[in-house]
C-alpha cells in the first residue's frame, strides 16, 4: 500500500518535574493518500499529542523522542524547521476542536483567510478573495459571512470555518482534532457529512483524531485504536469494529451504549489507563485486561494477525473466543 | 480494586512539609519577597535592641552644640541628621512604622475588599449593584490627592492616611474578588453545595472564601507596598504624620535639609532602599503566586 | 451605541457622587477658611463678611444646590487667596499636565510594549531574571525619591537638564500651543516626563509579558503556528493585537490616574501642573481651589475610566459587536 | 402510581440584553429558555430529557431542583407544591431530590477530602455526627467504591474521572433521596468508565427506588437507562413517551432527526442526508406557529398559522406535531 | 514718670494677677503636680527651624521637672486653636514676619500685647497690664523721635520683666545674588529685610547681556491687586507695580518717594508734596485725585478689609492744590508715615472708582477684583504671571527713579535643593527667598568667588513662645520668667536656624537700630537653666519625684489641652 504518511515508533516526551511523561511511545501506523483514518482512544492515550507533533507545535515542555513519520518522503522529525514551514498547510493542515479558541478572535474571517491565501499561498487579494467564497461555499457557509468576526458565529458554523481554512492550499493530508466533540449530535453529523463529502470530492487524505467509536465507525476508513501512548491495533474499520482482535477495542466496543440495541448491561472496563510517568513494562492494558496472562508481561508487537489489520496483543490468535467472552459483564468485573 | 496508578501514595513527607519545599524551589521570587518580610519584620520586633540611640534624641556634641551632619562611624552606622538624630537609629525605626502603616493597610483592605466582593459576587441582585456602585465612585476618586485632601481636612497622622489608604484601595481587591467568586459560583461543587441544604452563608465562608484567599492575600501584599509608597509621598508632600519616625519623613527631612547638595547620601539612600525593599517584597510575594494565579502560564 | 449610552450615563452618575463626597468633604471636616486671613488687624466683622462673600453662611443644603448649579455651569467657584475664579486658575495649569501625563506615558508605554513583548520570549532566560526585578524595583521607588536622585546627577551634578519650572525664565510665546511646542519647553519637560515614565513604564510592560505570555498558549497561535506563518506574523498580527487590549486599556486608565498621581513629580521639578495647584490650595487652606483642583482630577479619572471602557469594548469586536446566528 | 416528583407548566424567562431600538419602542424581549415544560416521575422510573445544547433542558433540571426560580409554573414533590418555599423550609425537599454533575472534576470542593465532601450534607441536614460515618460508608458501598477507606481521606485532585463520579453519586445518595437529577452525567467521562458509572446509577435507582430525571443529549445513553423520554427543543417538550417506542417510531420531525442523526458504533450505517434543515435559530426571533417548522421538511401551511400543542398520539406517547 | 517706676508698676501688676505663692508655707510643701504641658507647634515638614526649636525647648523644659509634650499641627489647625480657642492651650510655637512697614516698631508694641487686643486681635496669649498699656499708647503719639525712642525701651524692659512670650531669635536673612550678571556695588541691603528689597530691585544693574533680574519665591504669587496681599510674594510685586507716598529706605526711616517732600504743620496735620510728570503705566499722569482717592477708597464700607485699619486715623484727605495732598489725622500718629504713607498703594481713581462703585451692591469686595493687566505707577510693570510659575514685569522706561534691569521675574520654586541648583545653573540669579542650609550658599559662594556674592541681615521679625496667660501657671509671671530663662538662645540660633539667626528678647528687632534695646538678650531674668530653677524654687514651686509642683496650697484646676 502507498502510504501518504508513515509513522513509526513514534515518541513524544513531555519534561515534567518528576520526570519525563511518555504521552506517546512508540507509535506506529501508515496514512494511505485518500481516505478517513481514525485515531480512536480515551483522553490521555497520546492521540491529540501525536497530531500536534505531526504538525510540528508541541508545547514547550514536549518533544519527540524517537521515531519518524515520513510524510510524501521526507521525514517531519528530523526536516529543519525552514523545510517543515514550507509543507505546513501548503501539505498538512490542521482542523482543531472547536471549543478552542483557534480563530483570532480581533480578526474577521475573511482577514484570517487572506492570511492564508495570499501570505502562504501566494494569491492576489482579489484571488484571495475569490477563492474564500469558495471555500466558505464549499463547508456551506454564505460568502457573506466572511465579513463576521469568529465570535459571531455558532459553533458549528465556526467548525465549517476552520474546515475551509484547512482546505485553502489544497493540502494533501488534513489532520482533525476532535472536530466535532463539543457539537451536538445534528451538528456534529452534518460537520462529519462536510468532511466526509470534502473528503470523496478532493480525494484527500484526512486524519480524525476522536474518542467516539461511533464517529470513527459513521466516518471513517481505516481506524487506529492507541492504549497509553501505544497503538494496539489498527486497519480497516469494519475489520477492526466487527471483530476487534484486542481486548481493549472489544472493551470500547461494548462499553457503549447502542442506540439501536435493546436493553442489557453496559461492560465496562474497569480501572484507569496506567500513569505515562512510570509506565509498566509489558503490555499497556494487561491490569484492566480480563484475559492477562503472564506473558503479557512481555511487550507484545504490533504485528499484522489479519491481512491489513495489525494488532500489538500475545493472544490476538484467540480473539474469536474471547469476543463473546468480553461481551458480558462477569468478564470484566471483578 | 481501582485504578493503581491514580491511587499510587507519592512519598512519605508530610503535605505541608512537601508543599513548602517545593514551594521554595520553584517560587524563587516569592521567597525573596518573604525572605525580605521576615528581614524587616524582625528588625521591627527587636528594634529597641537594635537601634543605637533613641531615634527621636537630639545629640550633642559638648555644651549647646548639636551633633549635626556626623559621618558615619562605629558609634553613628550611617552618622546623623542635620537635626542631630542618629540615622541608623531611625532607619530601624522607621521599619516599624512601614510595617504598621503597611500591615494595617493592606489587612482593612483585604478584610473589606475581600467580605464586599465575596457578598458582591455571591449575593448578587441589589447588594451587587450597591457595593459595585460604592466601588465605582471610589474609583472615580484620584488616589494620592484623596489621601492629601484627607489628611490635611483632619489631623495628619498614621490613622488617617492608613484610612484613607483602605478606603481607596479596597474597590480594587473587591473587583478582584468578586469577579472570582462570579466564576465560582458557577463551579459545580458549590452548586452542589447548594443542593446538600448549605446556608448562603456557609457557602460564602466556607466553601467558596478558602478559595479566594491567596488572591486576597496577594492584593493585601501589593497593598502593603501602596499603603507605604503613600506614607511617603505623603510625608514628602508635608502631609505626614509628624509625630511618627517612618521613612517618609526620613527622605522629606533629609530632602527639607538638602541632603542632596551637602552629598549626605547616608541619610537619604537608606530610607529609600527600605522603601523600595518593602514595597518590592510585596511584589515579588505576589508574583511568586502568579503561577498559582494563572496556571495558564506554567508550562 | 446602547453601550456607549450606557456608560456616558454610568459616568455621569460617578461624577454627580464624587462631586457630592468632595463637598461635603470640604464643608463637614473641621477647620475654619477664614484662618487664611489672621492678622493683626483681623475681626469678627470681617470674617463675617468673608464668610457671606463665598456663600458659607448659607444653611447646607442651600449650599449644596447652588454649588451643583455652578459645576453645572462649569463655574468651580473663586479662589479663597486669588481671588481669581478657580477655574481660570486651573486651565492655566492643565496644559503643562497634560503634556507631562501624555509624554510621559506615551514613553512609558512606547517602551513597555516592546519590552514586555521582547520579555514574553525571553521567558525562563537571565534577561527575564533582571528585567522583572528591575521592573519591579522601579515600581516600588518612591517617585520623588527617584526624582530627586536623577534630578541631583542630571540637572545639579552633570547640568544636562534644567533644575525645575516649564520655560527659561521669563520666554514669551505667542501662544499657549506655541509655547508647549518649543524646543525650551520640551527641553524643560524632558526630566519630569522620564522620571514619570520611569515609574510608569513598570505595569505595561509586566502588563504586556503576562497577556503575550497567555496569548502565546492561545489556540489560535498555535493555530498560525501551524499555518506556517512567519514569526513577525505570528508575533505582530495576532499576539501583540490580542495582547495590546488590556494594555490599551491600561494607558486610559493610567492618563486618567496620572493626571492626579503626579503630584509629587510636579512638586519635585517645580513644575506648574494641577498637582501642584491642589498641593498649595490644600496647604494653603485656599477650599474653593483645592475643591476645584480637586474635581478637576476626579472628572479627568472618571472621564478616562470612561474611555477606558470604551476603547476596551471598541477594540474588542467580541464586545463591541454583538453575536448573530 | 402517584408522581413523586412533577413539573406543573414549568416557564423560565431570562431577560435579554436590549438593543437601543427595543429601548425606544420600551421593550424588554425575554428569551423563554424554558417555555411551558410539564412532566412527572414515579418512585422507581427514570425519564431522560434529551435535546441540543440550549433547548432547556438544564434549565428545566435547575428549575426542578429549586436551583432557580421558575417565571411560572410549579414543581410538585410527593404532592406538595415546593415551588414557594425558602430557606429552612427548602431543606427537606433538598435532602430529598439530588443532583449528580456533568462534570466530576469540578463538583467536589477541592480543598475538602472525599469524607468532608460526604458529610457536608449531612451536617446540613442535622443527620447527628455519631451516625454520619456509617451514612458515609453505605452510600460509598452503593457506589461500589469499596473498601471506603482506600477513598475517603483523598483530595478531590487524587482520583480518576470514574472514581470521582462514583463519589459524587455517593454524595447525592448519602442523604437518602427519593429521587434524583443526573444531568449528562458521563458526557465528561472516558468512554471506558462511562458503563460503569451508568451501572452504578441504574443499581442504585432500582435498589433505592428513585425516581430518576437523566438529562442528555445523547439519545443511546438515555435509551440505555430510562424507559421513558421527552424531547425538548427550543424550551418545549416536542415528544415524549416510552424510549424504545419513540426511538423506534419518532413521530415528531425532530425525533426523527436526532434519532438518525445518532452515531451508533456499527459500519455500514445509513449515512443519508439528515431530515433536518439549516441550525438552531435564534431564540429571540422564533418562527411564528410551530418552532421546528423552518427547518422541518414536513412543514406545510398550517404549521406557521399555528403551534401545536404536545397531545396524546398513542397510549402513553405525545407530540407537539400536527402530522403525529 | 519715670522709667523704673513704670517698671515696677507694670511687674507689679503683673504679678499680682497671677498666683501669688502663699509665703507662711513651709519650705518643702508643694501644691499638685503641674498637669502635662502642650507645646504646640507646626509640623516639621512645615517649619524645619521652628519645630527643631521646639523640640530642643521641651528637652530643656523637661529638665525643670515639666512634662512637655510636643503636639505638631497643620497651619490651619494651629491657628484655629490659637486664635478661636483661646483659653484651651497651653503655649504655641509662633512668630512674626518681617515686612518693611514694620520697620516702624509700633505694630510690634501696639498689635501684640495692648490689653485691646486681648478678645479677637493679635494678643492672643491674653497680656493684661495697664503700665504696659500706657507706654504703648504713649509711643504711637509721641512725635519726637529721642522721647519716644526712650518709651520703647521701656516698653522692652517691661516685657522683659513679663515674658508673656518666650523670645528665641530673630533670623538672619540670607540672600545671595550672580555678581557675573550684576555690578556687585549696585546691591542695596535694607535695614531688616536684606537685599530682597524694592530698592534693590530698581538699583541692581545688569553686568552683561542677561538684563533680567531672575529671583525665586517658595510661595506662588497669590494675587496682584493694589487692595488685596495674600502672602509676602505678593507685596515684593505689587511693591514695584504700584509707587507710594513714601517709602522706608534702605535705612530702614521713611523718605518720601511719590511725595517730593513731606511737611508736618502740626501734630495731625501732613501735606505730601507730588513729585511732577508721575504717570501710570497706561500714560496717565498720576493726580493729587488720584491720591486722595486711593487713600478713601480702602476706607469705604468693607470694601478692602486688609487696608481698612490704616486710614482709619485719617480725618480727612484733600487735595490742597495741584500737587499737594494734605491729611488731617483723628490724633497724633508717630508711625503714619512708615504704616500708612509708606504703605497705601497709589492706584489710578479712572481706573478703580467704577470698580468700587460696583462691588458696593455685592457681597465681594475689591479684593476679588482682578485687573487682567493691573495699572499702577511703579518702577515696574505688569508682563504677565502664571500660577505656580512666574511672575514677570518690566523695567517702566518713563518712571524717574527707572530700574536699572529690563525686567523682574519671580520664578516659583518650592523644591529647596532644586532652588539651589537653579541658582548654581544660572536659572536664577538673585537667591531671595531661601530658608534652606545656610552653609551650602556660603560653600558655594566661597568657591565661587567671583561668581556668587552672600548678603545677610537681622530680620525684622522674631521666633517666639506664646504662653497662655489666662492659664495657671503661665498667668504667674515668675513661671514664665523661669521658662524663658530656661531657653538658650545660642543653642536655638545654632542647631534649630543653623546658625541663621540671633538671640532674641524683645519684639523689636536689633535690625531697627533706633528702636532696639541692645542689652536687652544679656537681661533675661534668670539668664539660663540654673537660673531657672533657683526662679521656680524662689517663687514656691517643688520638685517632687522629678515632677515639678505647684506653690504649696495651689491646685491644678486647668484641665489639659487635648
Amino acid at each position: 500500500m502507498d502510504a501518504l504518511l508513515d509513522v513509526r515508533d513514534l515518541a513524544v516526551h513531555y519534561r515534567t518535574a518528576a520526570g519525563p511523561v511518555r504521552a506517546v511511545d512508540g507509535a506506529s501506523f501508515t496514512v494511505p493518500a485518500a481516505g478517513i483514518v481514525g485515531l480512536v482512544g480515551e483522553s490521555g492515550c497520546g492521540k491529540s499529542t501525536l497530531g500536534r507533533a505531526l504538525m510540528g507545535v508541541l508545547p514547550r515542555a514536549a518533544s519527540i523522542a524517537a521515531g519518524s513519520a515520513v510524510f510524501e518522503g521526507r521525514d517531519l522529525v528530523t526536516l529543519a524547521p525552514a523545510e517543515r514551514r514550507k509543507l505546513l498547510w501548503r501539505r498538512l493542515a490542521f482542523v482543531p476542536q472547536t471549543a478552542m479558541n483557534a480563530l483570532d478572535p480581533v480578526q474577521r474571517l475573511s482577514a484570517q483567510m487572506q492570511e492564508v491565501l495570499v501570505e502562504r499561498g501566494g494569491l492576489s487579494r482579489a484571488a484571495a478573495g475569490t477563492r474564500a467564497a469558495a471555500l466558505f461555499a464549499m463547508v456551506g457557509l454564505e460568502a457573506g459571512r466572511l465579513r463576521d468576526w469568529p465570535h459571531q458565529f455558532s459553533g458549528g458554523m465556526r467548525q465549517r470555518a476552520s474546515i475551509a481554512l484547512a482546505l485553502a492550499l489544497n493540502p494533501a493530508l488534513l489532520i482533525a482534532d476532535e472536530p466535532v466533540t463539543a457539537l451536538d449530535v445534528i451538528v456534529q453529523r452534518q460537520i462529519l457529512d462536510v468532511m466526509r463529502d470534502l473528503q470523496a470530492r478532493l480525494g484527500l487524505a484526512m486524519i480524525l483524531v476522536t474518542h467516539d467509536v461511533a464517529v470513527v465507525a459513521y466516518a471513517c476508513d481505516r481506524v487506529v485504536v492507541m492504549y497509553a501512548g501505544r497503538v494496539v491495533e489498527s486497519g480497516p474499520v469494519r475489520a477492526v469494529l466487527e471483530a476487534p482482535l484486542h481486548p481493549y477495542t472489544m472493551g470500547l466496543m461494548n462499553a457503549f451504549p447502542d442506540l439501536e440495541r435493546a436493553g442489557g448491561e453496559l461492560v465496562p472496563i474497569e480501572g484507569a489507563p496506567p500513569s505515562l510517568l512510570n509506565p509498566p513494562g509489558g503490555c499497556r492494558f494487561a491490569a484492566r485486561c480480563p484475559f492477562a496472562e503472564a506473558r503479557c508481561a512481555q511487550d507484545p508487537a504490533l504485528v499484522e494477525h489479519a491481512p491489513d489489520h495489525q494488532v500489538a496483543c500475545w493472544r490476538a490468535p484467540e480473539a474469536p473466543a474471547l469476543r463473546p467472552l468480553a461481551s458480558e459483564a462477569a468478564t470484566w468485573a471483578r | 480494586m481501582p485504578g493503581a496508578s491514580a491511587v499510587a501514595r507519592r512519598p512519605v513527607l508530610p503535605g505541608f512539609v512537601r508543599a513548602t519545599l517545593g514551594f521554595l524551589r520553584r517560587q524563587p521570587f516569592a521567597v525573596a519577597g518573604l525572605a525580605i518580610y521576615l528581614l524587616f519584620i524582625v528588625t521591627a520586633i527587636f528594634a529597641d535592641q537594635i537601634a543605637t540611640h533613641d531615634p527621636r534624641e537630639i545629640l550633642f556634641r559638648g555644651a549647646y552644640r548639636v551633633a549635626r551632619y556626623l559621618p558615619p562611624s562605629t558609634t553613628h552606622y550611617l552618622g546623623t541628621t542635620a537635626g542631630g538624630r542618629d540615622v541608623f537609629s531611625q532607619l530601624v525605626h522607621g521599619s516599624r512604622s512601614a510595617l504598621q502603616v503597611g500591615v494595617t493597610a493592606a489587612f482593612f483592605v483585604v478584610v473589606i475588599g475581600t467580605l464586599l466582593g465575596l457578598l458582591s459576587g455571591y449575593l448578587g441582585g441589589w447588594v451587587d449593584r450597591v457595593i459595585m456602585r460604592i466601588a465605582d465612585i471610589i474609583l472615580g476618586l484620584p488616589f494620592l490627592p484623596f489621601v492629601l485632601v484627607i489628611s490635611a481636612l483632619t489631623r495628619p497622622g498614621t490613622t488617617t492616611l492608613v484610612a484613607s489608604v483602605a478606603l481607596m484601595l479596597w474597590p480594587n481587591t473587591a473587583r478582584v474578588i468578586r469577579s472570582q467568586v462570579l466564576s465560582l459560583r458557577e463551579r459545580g461543587w458549590v452548586e452542589a453545595a447548594r443542593v446538600t441544604g448549605c446556608s448562603t452563608w456557609r457557602i460564602i465562608f466556607v466553601h467558596i472564601a478558602p478559595q479566594v484567599a491567596p488572591l486576597a492575600a496577594l492584593y493585601g501584599s501589593i497593598a502593603v507596598g501602596w499603603a507605604i509608597l503613600t506614607e511617603a509621598s505623603a510625608s514628602f508632600l508635608g502631609f505626614g504624620d509628624p509625630a511618627a519616625i517612618s521613612w517618609g519623613l526620613m527622605l522629606q527631612d533629609a530632602f527639607a535639609n538638602q541632603a542632596l547638595s551637602r552629598g549626605v547620601w547616608s541619610w537619604f539612600v537608606p530610607p529609600g532602599l527600605c522603601i523600595v525593599a518593602l514595597v518590592l517584597a510585596g511584589f515579588l510575594v505576589s508574583r511568586g503566586s502568579e503561577k498559582l494565579l494563572f496556571p495558564k502560564l506554567g508550562d | 451605541m446602547k453601550r456607549f449610552g450606557a456608560r456616558v450615563a454610568h459616568a455621569g452618575f460617578v461624577l454627580w457622587a464624587v462631586a457630592t463626597l468632595t463637598f461635603l468633604l470640604f464643608r463637614l471636616m473641621p477647620g475654619d477658611p477664614t484662618l487664611n486671613f489672621l492678622s493683626d488687624s483681623f475681626s469678627e466683622e470681617m470674617r463675617a463678611d468673608l464668610l457671606q462673600s463665598f456663600g458659607l453662611d448659607k444653611p447646607l443644603p442651600e449650599q449644596y444646590l447652588i454649588y451643583l448649579g455652578s459645576l453645572l455651569r462649569g463655574d468651580l467657584g473663586v479662589s479663597f487667596l486669588q481671588k481669581r475664579p478657580v477655574l481660570d486658575i486651573l486651565l492655566a495649569a492643565l496644559p503643562n499636565t497634560a503634556a507631562l501625563t501624555v509624554t510621559a506615558l506615551v514613553i512609558a508605554y512606547a517602551f513597555g510594549i516592546v519590552a514586555g513583548a521582547f520579555l514574553a520570549f525571553a521567558r525562563g532566560t537571565v534577561t527575564e531574571g533582571i528585567a522583572i526585578p528591575a521592573a519591579l524595583i522601579t515600581r516600588a521607588a518612591p517617585e520623588f525619591w527617584l526624582g530627586m536622585l536623577l534630578l541631583s546627577w542630571l540637572s545639579f551634578a552633570w547640568g544636562i537638564f534644567p533644575s525645575g519650572g516649564a520655560n527659561v525664565a521669563g520666554s514669551e510665546f505667542t501662544s499657549e500651543w506655541a509655547r508647549l511646542t518649543s524646543v525650551d519647553f520640551l527641553w524643560h519637560l524632558v526630566l519630569p516626563a522620564l522620571t514619570l515614565a520611569l515609574y510608569l513604564q513598570g505595569l505595561p510592560l509586566l502588563l504586556m509579558r503576562a497577556t503575550m505570555l497567555e496569548v502565546l498558549n492561545d489556540e489560535f497561535i498555535v493555530m498560525a503556528r501551524m499555518k506556517g506563518l512567519s514569526r513577525w506574523a505570528i508575533v505582530m498580527r495576532h499576539a501583540a493585537r490580542n495582547a495590546l487590549l488590556p494594555v490599551a486599556t491600561a494607558f486610559a486608565l493610567g492618563l486618567g490616574s496620572s493626571f492626579g498621581g503626579n503630584v509629587v513629580i510636579e512638586t519635585v521639578f517645580s513644575w506648574p501642573g494641577l498637582g501642584r495647584v491642589l498641593v498649595s490650595a490644600v496647604q494653603g487652606a485656599d477650599y474653593p481651589l483645592a475643591q476645584g483642583a480637586f474635581i478637576m482630577i476626579a472628572a479627568v479619572l472618571v472621564l478616562m475610566n470612561m474611555v477606558a471602557d470604551l476603547l476596551y469594548a471598541w477594540l474588542d469586536p467580541r464586545v463591541s459587536v454583538g453575536a448573530r446566528r | 402510581m402517584g408522581a413523586l416528583i412533577a413539573a406543573n407548566d414549568l416557564v423560565k424567562a431570562f431577560p435579554a440584553s436590549r438593543s437601543l431600538r427595543d429601548m425606544m419602542r420600551g421593550q424588554r424581549p425575554v428569551l423563554r429558555a424554558v417555555n411551558g415544560v410539564s412532566l412527572e416521575v414515579a418512585a422507581g422510573r427514570a425519564l431522560g430529557i434529551v435535546g441540543e445544547s440550549g433547548c432547556g433542558k438544564t434549565t428545566t433540571a435547575r428549575l426542578l431542583l429549586r436551583l432557580e426560580e421558575a417565571t411560572s409554573g410549579s414543581v410538585l414533590f410527593e404532592g406538595q407544591n415546593v415551588s414557594a418555599l425558602r430557606g429552612a423550609a427548602l431543606l427537606p425537599f433538598r435532602s430529598r431530590v439530588q443532583l449528580v454533575f456533568q462534570n466530576p472534576f469540578d463538583a467536589l470542593n477541592p480543598r475538602f477530602t472525599i469524607r468532608r465532601s460526604l458529610a457536608e450534607p449531612l451536617r446540613n441536614f442535622g443527620v447527628p455526627p455519631d451516625q454520619q460515618e456509617a451514612r458515609i460508608r453505605e452510600a460509598m458501598g452503593r457506589v461500589r467504591l469499596d473498601p471506603p477507606e482506600a477513598y475517603l481521606d483523598r483530595h478531590p485532585h487524587e482520583l480518576s474521572g470514574g472514581q470521582l463520579q462514583r463519589v459524587v453519586l455517593a454524595r447525592a445518595l448519602v442523604t437518602h433521596p427519593r429521587a434524583i437529577i443526573a444531568d449528562e452525567p458521563v458526557s465528561m467521562l472516558d468512554v471506558s468508565v462511562r458503563a460503569g458509572v451508568l451501572n452504578v446509577l441504574r443499581r442504585a435507582r432500582d435498589e433505592l427506588q428513585l425516581a430518576a430525571i437523566y438529562i442528555s443529549h445523547d439519545l443511546a445513553l438515555i435509551r440505555y437507562v430510562c424507559e421513558a423520554v421527552a424531547v425538548m427543543y427550543l424550551g418545549r417538550i416536542v415528544e415524549s413517551g416510552p424510549t424504545a417506542e419513540v426511538i423506534a417510531a419518532p413521530a415528531h420531525p425532530y425525533t426523527r432527526a436526532l434519532v438518525a442523526a445518532v452515531p451508533v458504533p456499527r459500519v455500514d450505517q445509513d449515512r443519508g442526508d439528515l431530515p433536518i434543515r439549516g441550525g438552531l435559530p435564534d431564540q429571540l426571533n422564533q418562527p411564528s406557529g410551530c418552532a421546528f417548522r423552518d427547518r422541518c421538511p414536513l412543514a406545510f401551511a398550517r404549521c406557521a398559522e399555528e403551534a401545536p400543542p404536545l397531545r396524546a398520539i398513542a397510549p402513553g406517547r405525545h407530540a407537539a406535531c400536527h402530522l403525529a | 514718670m519715670n522709667r523704673r517706676s513704670i517698671l515696677l508698676a507694670a511687674s507689679a501688676l503683673a504679678g499680682f494677677k497671677g498666683l501669688a505663692p502663699a509665703p507662711s508655707q513651709a519650705q518643702g510643701a508643694a501644691g499638685d503636680p503641674i498637669r502635662p504641658l502642650v507645646l504646640i507647634t507646626r509640623p516639621q515638614a512645615a517649619a524645619p527651624a521652628a519645630y527643631q526649636a521646639a523640640e530642643l525647648i521641651a528637652q530643656e523644659w523637661r529638665k525643670l521637672g515639666l512634662q512637655v509634650e510636643l503636639r505638631p499641627l497643620p497651619n490651619q489647625q494651629m491657628s484655629q486653636v490659637v486664635w478661636y480657642d483661646r483659653q484651651r492651650w497651653d503655649f504655641t510655637m509662633w512668630q512674626m514676619v518681617g515686612r518693611p512697614e514694620r520697620g516702624d516698631p509700633d505694630e510690634m508694641v501696639y498689635n501684640l500685647l495692648h490689653s485691646a487686643n486681648i478678645a479677637t486681635g493679635y494678643n492672643f496669649v491674653g497680656y493684661n497690664n495697664p503700665a504696659y498699656d500706657r507706654l504703648a499708647e504713649a509711643q504711637r503719639s509721641e512725635l519726637d523721635q529721642a522721647r519716644r525712642q526712650q518709651i520703647v525701651r521701656q516698653v522692652q524692659e517691661v516685657v522683659n520683666q513679663d515674658q508673656p512670650y518666650a523670645f528665641l531669635v530673630h533670623p538672619v536673612n540670607l540672600h545671595a545674588f550672580n555678581k557675573q550678571v550684576f555690578v556687585e556695588a549696585s546691591a542695596v541691603k535694607q535695614a531688616g529685610l536684606g537685599i530682597r528689597n524694592f530698592w534693590n530691585w530698581i538699583s541692581l544693574t545688569p553686568a552683561g547681556a542677561q538684563r533680567d533680574i531672575i529671583v525665586n519665591s517658595t510661595e506662588p504669587v497669590k494675587a496682584t491687586n493694589p487692595f488685596y496681599v495674600s502672602g509676602a510674594p505678593d507685596s515684593w510685586v505689587t511693591d514695584l507695580i504700584w509707587d507710594r507716598l513714601m517709602r522706608v529706605g534702605p535705612d530702614g526711616l521713611p523718605q518720601p518717594w511719590a511725595a517730593e517732600r513731606v511737611v508736618q504743620p502740626d501734630a495731625t496735620t501732613i501735606d505730601c508734596v507730588l513729585r511732577d510728570g508721575m504717570a501710570f503705566h497706561n500714560g496717565d499722569p498720576v493726580t493729587p485725585e488720584d491720591v486722595v482717592f486711593s487713600f478713601e477708597a480702602p476706607g469705604v464700607g468693607n470694601e478692602s478689609p486688609m487696608y481698612r485699619p490704616f486710614v482709619q486715623n485719617i480725618a480727612s484727605v484733600t487735595a490742597t492744590d495741584a500737587k499737594t495732598v494734605r491729611f488731617k489725622l483723628k490724633r497724633p500718629d508717630a508711625a503714619f508715615r512708615i504704616a500708612v504713607l509708606a504703605k497705601l498703594n497709589i492706584v489710578q481713581k479712572k481706573i478703580w472708582a467704577p470698580v468700587l462703585a460696583e462691588y458696593q451692591g455685592r457681597p465681594e469686595n475689591l479684593e476679588s477684583y482682578v485687573e487682567a493687566r493691573p495699572i499702577g505707577s511703579g518702577p515696574y510693570r505688569f508682563v504677565r504671571s502664571r500660577v505656580n510659575e512666574e511672575v514677570v514685569l518690566e523695567a517702566n522706561p518713563n518712571h524717574w527713579a527707572k530700574p536699572k534691569a529690563d525686567r523682574w521675574i519671580m520664578r516659583i520654586m518650592t523644591n529647596t535643593e532644586a532652588t539651589l541648583g537653579a541658582f548654581r545653573r544660572g536659572e536664577i540669579n538673585v537667591l531671595a527667598d531661601y530658608f534652606g542650609d545656610p552653609d551650602l550658599v556660603k560653600e558655594m559662594a566661597a568657591q565661587n568667588p567671583r561668581l556668587i556674592a552672600v548678603r545677610e541681615e537681622v530680620d525684622i521679625g522674631f521666633q517666639f513662645v506664646g504662653m497662655n496667660l489666662r492659664r495657671a501657671p503661665f498667668s504667674d509671671a515668675a513661671f514664665r520668667r523661669a521658662l524663658s530663662a530656661a531657653v538658650n538662645r545660642e543653642m536655638m540660633a545654632g542647631a534649630a536656624w543653623n546658625g541663621q539667626a540671633v538671640p532674641a528678647n524683645s519684639m523689636v528687632s536689633p535690625a531697627l537700630k533706633a528702636w532696639h534695646d541692645a542689652g536687652i538678650v544679656g537681661r533675661v531674668p534668670g539668664g539660663n537653666l540654673d537660673g531657672a530653677k533657683r526662679l521656680l524654687q524662689e517663687a514656691g514651686y517643688r520638685v517632687v519625684g522629678g515632677r515639678l509642683h505647684y506653690p504649696a496650697g495651689v491646685r491644678e484646676t486647668t484641665t489639659p489641652f487635648q
